[in-house]
């Protein structure tokens, strides 16, 4: 299971900011999920510039997700 | 706790009080007040987000290399996220040091940071809608004054 | 008026507030507060002496300077005379600009200049006795920054 | 008449802060005056750093002084 959080211009274009999706045990297996669900999304948290945070570290390239993850997809920071 | 991520409104000048009155033996105390600017009514509103959890132990680390780098006796650092209207204040940082040059570089070198990559996504609604801003190219201009072998004379 | 030299204890945050609330549309605002130290008990007072009616007119002189050359939408500075003990501030100045670099090296220039050129005369009162003491060598060092063709980066 | 004030260690060396100084005509004849009352003092408003301010605006060299006038002894400024 894992709890999905957008934030910035992402959460606009998808129009949720949080949602848990079941099934998904590694990140890649997350996208595959979102690309068939929200196309638009997927392609945005492609995009250049786009972080992912796993319960609130970064994380960089495919990582495995136990029970009860928090993923955050982070679009470019804008600075306070 | 030397940051603080909030919603409300707050008082640079109360906040500059409460954290000179906790310092035994400063002798410089710098402060820098962030206010939401109205840019000739192209700006009625301003929405902050923060990723709580993620975005103040960000600042926290920030916080703990500007202190070790500047000689700092204390830091306090305030940013508003949800609605900010203008005039309000967006962002508070002090810092407390022996000498004032220290205080000043440590001011300036969170500011730089805070602005340019702090976990934090602004929109900004104006008469023509809404739209999310990322920093400004002097933003980041600001940062490569840090990354130099001596700080900024 | 600006400049204030007054014999009575300040609080710094108080300045701040009223400062920050006079101003319609200042995108960032700078202050900074020098404090009386102990000295790990080597100073139990200071004496600060100014000349009335020829110190305020030469801060004056000095704002107008910083407010010119830093674009400064206001300037505020608050000085203490008299007997000031250890924790007590002795100096406030605050400015406002549209944008954050100009609002730090106007305080930052008004402070390197009020620290070594203003007309106060102090005395040190520790265990070992009173003396006058003159600007440190530092504080010369530091209005050298000001005199280059460019503001310090 | 010229009405005389010291500061900071001119006034300790002195002793007293003000002064008023009767048939005194310019600022050279002050000094004289100084001199002869108050050897130390003429000694140390001669020495380097110490500038003098005639109703409230520094000079330099000799000024008259016309009746009534504010003149001004001041140290090495120590800054505030």
């Amino acid at each position: 299971m894992a709890r999905v959080l957008l934030f910035g211009a992402l959460r606009d274009l998808a129009g949720w900011r949080e949602q848990i999706f079941e099934g998904v045990s590694d990140l890649d297996g997350l996208r595959s999920h979102i690309a068939r669900l929200y196309p638009d999304l997927a392609e945005a948290i492609s995009g250049p510039g786009v972080q992912f945070a796993v319960d609130k570290a970064l994380v960089r390239g495919n990582v495995s997700l136990s029970a009860q993850t928090e993923i955050a997809f982070l679009p470019p920071m804008s600075g306070g | 706790m030397s940051v603080t991520v909030q919603t409300g409104v707050f008082d640079a000048g109360a906040a500059l009080s409460a954290f000179t009155q906790a310092l035994p033996d400063a002798g410089g105390v710098v402060s820098f007040t962030g206010i939401a600017r109205m840019d000739n009514g192209k700006t009625q509103m301003l929405e902050l987000e923060a990723y709580l959890g993620f975005t103040e132990p960000w600042i926290e680390t920030l916080i703990e290399e500007a202190r070790t780098r500047f000689s700092l006796s204390g830091v306090r650092v305030i940013h508003r996220v949800g609605s900010i209207l203008p005039g309000e204040a967006i962002v508070f940082v002090a810092t407390a040091a022996a000498h004032r040059r220290q205080a000043f570089e440590g001011a300036d070198f969170l500011m730089d940071h805070l602005k340019s990559r702090a976990p934090f996504w602004k929109k900004e609604h104006g008469p023509d809608g809404a739209r999310w801003i990322e920093p400004r190219q002097a933003d980041y201009q600001d940062l490569t004054r840090w990354t130099r072998d001596q700080t900024p004379k």
